[in-house]
């Protein structure tokens, strides 16, 4: 199974029946299609609606709604729409009980970086730091290295988007929950072995009771 | 009072140094007939605030490829390459900002309000220069108000006084831009006879001159 | 997920001590069956914020007239007699606020800010014991968020989740109190099968229970 | 012609077209029965609509539509309804052209008071501060004195409503600017003398080309 399948499939276990969430650009998007269709999620896109349904088909695209990675989309019965001041809000009152998104680095402490690297790549932070903050749970959803360089570190080396918020992290290797002590890896993927998670990961890892990670279709 | 302009009362309006916000997100609720406009004037020196910095041949990152920009402030300016380029060679001030901060900011100044207190950017390079203030144990930055001279939004339709609504995701910036400049200009895809009391989402007191965009090179 | 509930799941939710938002001007707009049920169920020592005392037979007025309030936190109470007179001998405690800086202080609140700065009080006994900060030569208080246990609302209409809409003026305070509370109970004068996505005030998200109209005293 | 008439008329001429126009309870409310017609004046209530009309017709009253006296309105063509937040944004926001209301007391720098007589009256100062900090312009319709009692002053001796902040007094006596240096009195009503304003008047007034008070139907 493809990597961001894997993750985004385990993501999508996290999230309960009325949860409002709020899915990031790139593979957190894909965690959609693998939401338990027997509970209720309404999902937000943070440049103006909630209730975000599928991509359109072919020739029912609308210019004036898209999500927030500027793609076309559709809204589900009982969506709406609203401003900018009030999607944040939203985001910032507490009010998203899940938030995904990508990173550069995470880090021991819960802190995320995601937005720069300095002189490189300055795209701007969007709307990831009001996430960050304001949402009840934060995923980071991410490949476990960026081609073999940890991203999951002792300290993030990079700008951050927001310091100590990431409740959990998600990598096609492991599931591993940011507590006050430091990183606990709870889960790891059958084929791979505490080992290698280890090796592929630059912070200290606690581990009791690794359960396998549940990525079946 | 005629709220109803055409080009020609539109570029009357613009000056060189003003500061202008312009609704839309990655151009959903951009008014490109009026970037145009602003294009075809020939101000320069200007400051824009925008959620982003549009696109090299949309929104205003037409402007930003053309030089007519000063300084920009925005959330997110990674889809302009022009944008990165000018300002690495300093020939652009870009203010990146957290687009939740960059709205309440908008809403503040339009509500007479001097600043928010945010949790949005602590520990990171946003808190840089700022107040810090602690409130219920919590550290909040102090965040001010930005207006601007002039206001360019993209409305979907409203009545002969200006009353507003707008169409699905392209409301985003625009009403909270539409309460904090000193000038506002609507581009509208419809005149209505009326619109429901209940859903005007910006009374027609906030918008000072409409466009229709029909009116396109008139 | 249900979120219809009758008096008796509503009467559960009640504690003494609560802090209880409720919507309303002069009692437009305010939840009167969800305030009878309130009095039914012999909660006390209740924190009120609302934009008035209500009248003594109206609004939150019949739970002051009960002595069911320690503590009010309102723009006006002129209309109550008994709010004065329970002041008076100490009964009651009564926070004035400046109707703008209350329903400010709510909104931050609900959208996460620890507070804002308005200009509104400044030079009266309202800035006493506040934060004055000054931002382009002018100054502001600083006044922070108010949250409650719960907010009663009045809203008009909803569909099955909840997304909702008013009447008239009788939407005033009700849609902000909806964002900042840990709990929200819409008293709706009815059900709809669907709102229109460009007009819904109050998103569903808000929105934890509902009791309906008519399901007076079931 | 009653002195509250007077007064309204007054008051009415100070609006311009295109002008929204905040009326407080009492007195100020009369003056929409004064607006030139030739003019369109948009009325606001801090309650929440844009758009004020006439008191309804016997009947046709509904509850859901007051204005911020709690009376039963109407809303003309062209209005809106709005939330409390917003309201006051377009008050503090220095969208209101001019608001217009009662005093207690009104001094030579215009600093208003007119919502609490502590241990005697104590109703709450409800819109009225944010109205008086966030009008563009700020005029104080009231009698000229309470029973003979001056109402202006050198000096408010209760509690402050707003410091500095009126543009305008206007009594059934006379037309008063508050600038800089103080009191000016710019008219007075024909049929009393400079003498007896300054008479009823506890605060030194500047003058010297006073105009009669333009108060005909």
């Amino acid at each position: 199974m493809d990597p961001k399948e894997i993750i985004a499939r385990r993501v999508a276990k996290e999230l309960s029946d009325g949860d409002l969430v709020n899915l990031g650009i790139g593979l957190p998007t894909l965690v959609a299609n693998f939401i338990d269709p027997k509970i209720d999620v309404y999902l937000q896109s943070e440049n103006g609606l909630i209730g975000l349904g599928p991509i359109p088909e072919k020739g029912q695209e609308d210019k004036n709604l898209t999500n927030a990675g500027g793609q076309y989309v559709t809204l589900k019965q009982g969506g709406m729409y609203f401003d900018s001041a009030t999607s944040f809000g939203i985001i910032r009152g507490g009010h998203v009980n899940v938030t995904v998104l990508g990173a550069l680095e995470v880090d021991s402490e819960g802190s995320l970086a995601s937005w720069i690297i300095p002189k490189k790549l300055v795209p701007g932070m969007g709307g990831a730091m009001d996430l960050v903050v304001g949402a009840k749970k934060v995923i980071v959803a991410t490949t476990h290295t960026n081609k073999g360089n940890p991203k999951i570190k002792t300290q993030c080396s990079l700008p951050l988007t927001a310091y100590k918020e990431v409740d959990l992290i998600v990598t096609e290797l492991a599931v591993i929950e940011v507590k006050e002590d430091g990183l606990h890896l709870i889960e790891r993927h059958p084929d791979t072995t505490i080992e290698e998670i280890i090796n592929q990961t630059d912070a200290p890892l606690k581990y009791t009771n690794v359960k396998p990670m549940e990525v079946k279709s | 009072m005629d709220k109803w302009i055409t080009k020609k009362a539109f570029i009357n309006l613009l000056k060189n140094h003003q500061s202008i916000m312009v609704g839309g997100f990655m151009t959903c609720g951009t008014p490109e007939t009026l970037i145009d406009w602003v294009l075809e004037s020939e101000v320069k020196d200007l400051t824009i605030i925008c959620n982003d910095a549009g696109y090299p041949d949309q929104g205003v990152g037409k402007l930003i490829k053309a030089r007519r920009v000063k300084k920009l402030i925005a959330s997110h300016i990674g889809l302009n390459p022009y944008a990165g380029s000018q300002m690495s060679e300093d020939a652009l001030d870009v203010t990146l900002v957290p687009q939740g901060t960059l709205a309440e900011q908008i809403r503040a100044h339009g509500a007479g309000l001097g600043g928010i207190l945010t949790p949005t950017g602590r520990h990171t390079i946003v808190e840089e220069g700022k107040h810090v203030i602690r409130h219920n144990d919590q550290d909040y930055l102090l965040e001010t108000a930005i207006g601007a001279d002039l206001a360019l939004i993209q409305i979907e339709a409203c009545d002969r006084l200006g009353n507003a609504v707008y169409s699905k995701t392209a409301r985003n910036f625009n009403p909270i831009m539409a309460s904090a400049a000193n000038t506002v200009v609507a581009l509208t895809n419809h005149q209505r006879d009326s619109i429901d009391p209940e859903c005007v989402v910006t009374p027609h007191i906030f918008i000072d001159y409409i466009v229709k965009e029909d009116t396109h090179g008139s």
